[in-house]
């Protein structure tokens, strides 16, 4: 799907941190340009739906997606893409899925960040905030039945959805069976406009760790290096057997909820802090610091990640729509008990 | 003009200002206003009486029935209406079953913004009237006019009981009215949205609309659809569905949701038990098709009824 | 003789024996053998595949899903029916929307102690089938006899959609018979239990033998009443229902749920529109009262329908 | 309704801690008493439905009832006949609810442990694990608004319990609110046969308060003197102002789940812990060992108990059960909106 020059590969993942770290950049600046491509294709009234972005939280969701291996499960949300890029989702998936395309893995069913290939690893979310968390959980008991052990699922969060019942029920449910779970909490300070202050009491959401007796994590969202190494130090001891872990990582929103949403009521304090820098221009100047790229590749990669987007964007753009007169209405697999009858006439 | 959405609004205010006791509380409602701006300026104009709330559907809901037995009048906002299946329980085993239990009477209202839009999706877009009607203890209201988004949300909030309010999101915006209603047919009463006496056609919220328009479609034929809008799907006024089918002969049940179980089976089992010699032909009814409801629009629009496959059901029941 | 019980446990342990992906998820159901013992000994004869959950209906429906998605089998016991309103969320939008959504099939099993025992009370005595069957993407049994309940739930565990499977509890110790079934109607066929020309019965789960009672107290009059047994809700067998409508021409649905909406509803809505003109007479219905279901058997008898109940109606019915 | 030649009364609550204890000892042992009659009658056949005793969980919950004054609030669970009594339930609403008499407060429309009189602050539980305590909540925030400061709420809950996601939910809400809730975790180490190992993963569920931003309090259930200084302490803390306590006492349960269980599983080696004493009788010793009461004064209680209890067991048997022919089968408080068209014919 990807044809950079030098693509970045889930494949020979190496141990040299230059190299990972390139290409964790990579992914994140791909993720970065494609969600522009489609804000801007909302703003030209070209996307039906939502659209969210991951603007500034793209450096802990790629570290996710790199963590994970082939065989790994993945239950990204609304601000994954960058995570979903770095797992292994094609750049046309999200294409075309944003665009309804009925060659898309949704089908134009369902669109923009409701996606996923169950059979890769990659859950489709539903909207239900802390929903997904628990059938990751699902999964992993079948590896552990059908012997497959090694296996690492990781779910996203936000910090509003740490409020929801679900979290809590699929975290504990993880934590007594001991599954390598490796729950993902972006605290970006807001659940849509609702500050922290409205959403928990407790000083850190790495708190709730020792309620569930899991292992807990703190990271600096908007550092890639410490978003490498807290996921992968998570997702090491998930894998080792210790059980689930807890990993929070602190940054700010860098958009709207959606691109509905001008987010004017983000605090300016908030935004002035270390907290609210972006974590790709972060990475880009740590690239260029520590002389693990100069600035002509930088250049050449923001190229060649345009050419991707706008060739995936085209190429969505040309798949046909869905068709409802051929399209089949049966929400079951077996279709002789699809309750005929009871259709619309 | 007021919109359906304004009117909401309006109704909120009007509430807040009235009566003490009345206060909201959902998620990004306050200084915000709110995913869809039910409540803009109403936490300024009102302080500490709208109240964002963590993401807790569940305890949203139990919060709203405590405070509503010690006095108060919540009205609760879900996000969407899809949301309130993980306030559920709290909704028909705790609300719904409190004053039978105990003779307290629990007054909450439940504001559900239901019903599709183009691309939002089997998520954002659900319309969960019948599975709250199917319990009993809860009153569920589906205004479709903008007057009775008004009126019928200051008597959700005013009555004893507890009230799942169904607003539609695809009327927000695009419904309008010249003013606020200064009287309005109270809760459980219907309405002839359109007098006719070839064909009646009974529904509610945004399918009245494309009920209407189908009427509108068949009277270039010379056929007169008398079009009934239920407004509370329950109660449901069956007199007032029966009084018009006496009329007619012949009856379309529509709506926007699933046919399993609907408002329309429930609609078209009065009529057969109660109205069955009033029928000069079998009653039809027409709902989304039963799959979970379809992102894009192509699929959504033929996934619900519509103002095209309501005339063309309407045409093979005068043909019947 | 084997109960109806017995029965729900031995079509689990021959899934359990016959293949290795199904597993057994539910509180108490381990060493403990379950609320009703439905898995006793099961834990024993195999181990590590019946386990016991925390008290999580949203983790454990939803941890079912995802080991579905992997090629498991997942039976999911919830301790009461009731309960299940807290798992409600992961049952009708994750569960049920799967396939729909991404071709890829969710064979979960939920079992639903389902239906009132004297003293069981609000809580404890729902009867949800109509909840579900509202939802696209979900498969409802219902399951009246014991053959049905051996059968039926091990074609449920067979099959690759979601099943609901509304086991009665009423019928658990109280139902009896002489031998597991070799051979079974398929699911989504409902069966004439009683065979009759002057007026059908269609019912299911504990109503079924209610409806039976009532039958051979018209036949002592020389009434011979049809009754049919749903056995799945939905898909609803409408050819079944309607064939037999068309012999007798007068139809009562009885069901034990809450009327609005319900079986019944859903059942009189399919005869009025398919079946118009195959009746003689105004179809009729019996449910529940519409008040949550009470816990004193006084009031538990006059709440539900019964024999005594149904053959009034069916005299009624007869007389119009 | 209580005619003790001494009746412990909630009026006139006293800092004397002897008198205190000697109240709460007698409030244990007429719900000791009480429920062995209920359970004496359950297997004679004299009772529908289930029967769910207290025992051994007397201390923590009589400590709980008497720490609430008049004007608070109250959830009680199924094992709180002690915390009731104290907190005000009469006896007569505990044997008219289990014989199902009209005259009690539910009408025979509930059963057993499903009572309460909301106005008098007592609140009727529904089956759902974890339901009551954001009602709880909704009643303190109605307070607030009313501006009745220093109003207490206490619920109860089990270890079992703590795994609802309405459990996360409504103590995460009155942290955010700051809300006097206490909330008062029987850890009996059992979820009915199911033990803590496979309930939470935490090493005891006082460090769930931490992640909530709540006070915690650790209690010994098997000591009525600790149970008293524990939730005394916790409400207190919750009555000045300082938001949530969440409070875990430690016992075991010595009775079944409810009387139809014969409780088999429970680990003869809990059951010959210090965990596994009973209350009631460490409380009988301390009382004869402190000279707070003689061994006569202990015998002339219980017999009072017994006269009570079987006074009460009489009055209940000759009230009337209801009567479902002038029964109002309506479920709504607006009888005109009564959906009529739709009852059964
Ligand atoms: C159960 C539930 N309630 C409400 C919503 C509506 N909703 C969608 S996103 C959102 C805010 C989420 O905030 P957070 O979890 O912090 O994630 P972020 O958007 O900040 O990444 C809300 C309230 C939902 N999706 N699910
Ligand atoms: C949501 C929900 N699921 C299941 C049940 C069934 N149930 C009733 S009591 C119980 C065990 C409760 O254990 P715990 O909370 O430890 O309280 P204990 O009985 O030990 O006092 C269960 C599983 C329920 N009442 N509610
Ligand atoms: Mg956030
Ligand atoms: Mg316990």
């Amino acid at each position: 799907m990807l044809h950079l020059a030098e693509a970045p590969s889930r494949a020979g993942k190496t141990s040299d941190f230059p190299e990972t770290y390139r290409r964790a950049y990579r992914w994140m600046l791909l993720a970065r340009v494609a969600e522009e491509k489609i804000a801007s294709l909302f703003r030209g009234g070209r996307i039906t739906g939502g659209v969210f972005l991951g603007k500034g939280q793209e450096a802990i969701s790629v570290a996710t997606g790199l963590a994970l291996k082939q065989g790994d499960i993945f239950a990204p949300l609304i601000r994954d893409q960058a995570g979903r890029l770095a797992f292994g989702e094609s750049l046309h998936d999200f294409t075309l899925t944003y665009l309804g395309a009925r060659s898309g893995p949704m089908r134009g069913r369902d669109g923009n960040v409701h996606r996923g290939r169950p059979r890769e690893g990659l859950l489709p979310m539903i909207s239900h905030l802390g929903a997904m968390i628990s059938v990751v959980n699902g999964m992993l008991i079948a590896h552990r039945f059908n012997g497959k052990a090694g296996t690492v699922g990781a779910a996203s969060l936000g910090d509003g959805a740490t409020s929801t019942g679900a979290f809590h029920e699929s975290l504990n449910q993880a934590a007594v069976e001991k599954l390598p779970l490796v729950l993902v909490v972006t605290n970006n300070q807001y659940a849509y406009s609702t500050p922290n202050e409205r959403q928990f009491a407790c000083s850190d959401l790495v708190e709730k760790a020792i309620g569930y007796g899991v292992s807990g994590h703190s990271i600096d969202g908007t550092c890639l290096e410490d978003c490498m190494n807290g996921i992968g130090e998570a997702v090491r001891q998930a894998r080792a057997g210790h059980g689930p872990q807890l990993v929070v990582a602190s940054n700010l929103r860098l958009a709207g909820h959606g691109e509905h949403d001008d987010a004017h009521y983000v605090s300016t304090h908030l935004k002035n802090l270390p907290l609210g820098r972006d974590c790709l221009e972060n990475a880009q100047q740590k690239l260029l610091q520590n002389g693990w790229a100069e600035a002509p590749t930088l250049e050449l990669w923001a190229r060649e990640c345009a050419v991707q987007v706008d060739e995936a964007v085209a190429y969505a753009l040309r798949e046909p729509a869905p068709d409802p007169a051929t399209e089949d209405w049966c929400a079951i697999s077996h279709r002789h008990l699809a309750d005929g009858n009871n259709a619309a006439i | 003009m007021i919109t359906y959405l304004e009117a909401i609004r309006e109704a909120q205010k009007k509430a807040l200002e009235s009566d003490p006791r009345v206060y909201i509380y959902g998620q990004d409602i306050a200084a915000f206003g709110g995913a869809f701006k039910a409540t803009k300026n109403l936490a300024a104009t009102f302080p500490g009486r709208v109240i964002d709330s963590p993401i807790s559907e569940d305890a949203m809901i139990g919060s709203a029935i405590g405070a509503a037995l010690q006095g108060m009048r919540p009205v609760i906002e879900m996000q969407f209406a899809d949301f309130s299946t993980v306030g559920f329980n709290q909704i028909v085993n705790q609300a719904a079953t409190m004053f039978w239990r105990t003779g307290e009477p629990c007054p909450i209202t439940i504001r559900l913004p239901s019903g599709g839009t183009p691309g939002s999706g089997p998520f954002h877009s659900q319309n969960l009237e019948a599975l709250y009607a199917h319990y009993p203890g809860l009153i569920i209201l589906t205004p479709a006019t903008v007057e009775d988004a008004y009126s019928m949300l200051l008597e959700a909030i005013a009555l004893n009981d507890p009230v799942i309010f169904c607003e539609h999101k695809y009327l927000y915006y695009h419904l309008k009215a010249e003013a606020l209603p200064s009287a309005a047919l109270p809760v459980g009463k219907a309405r002839i949205a359109r007098a006719g006496r070839d064909a009646t056609v009974v529904t509610y919220s945004a399918m009245l609309h494309e009920a209407l328009a189908a009427a509108e479609e068949l009277a270039a034929d010379g056929w007169e659809i008398e079009v009934i809008d239920l407004r509370s799907v329950k109660p449901l006024d069956t007199d007032t569905v029966l009084a018009s089918v006496a009329r007619t002969g012949r009856v379309l049940a529509v709506g926007e949701a699933w046919p399993w179980g609907g408002v329309t089976a429930e609609v078209l089992a009065r009529i057969a038990t109660d109205g069955f010699n009033l029928l000069d032909a079998p009653p039809m009814r027409l709902n989304s098709k039963d799959t979970p409801v379809p992102f894009h629009p192509n699929l959504w629009g033929t996934h619900r009824p519509t103002a095209s496959t309501i005339s063309n059901a309407l045409r093979d029941l005068l043909r019947l």
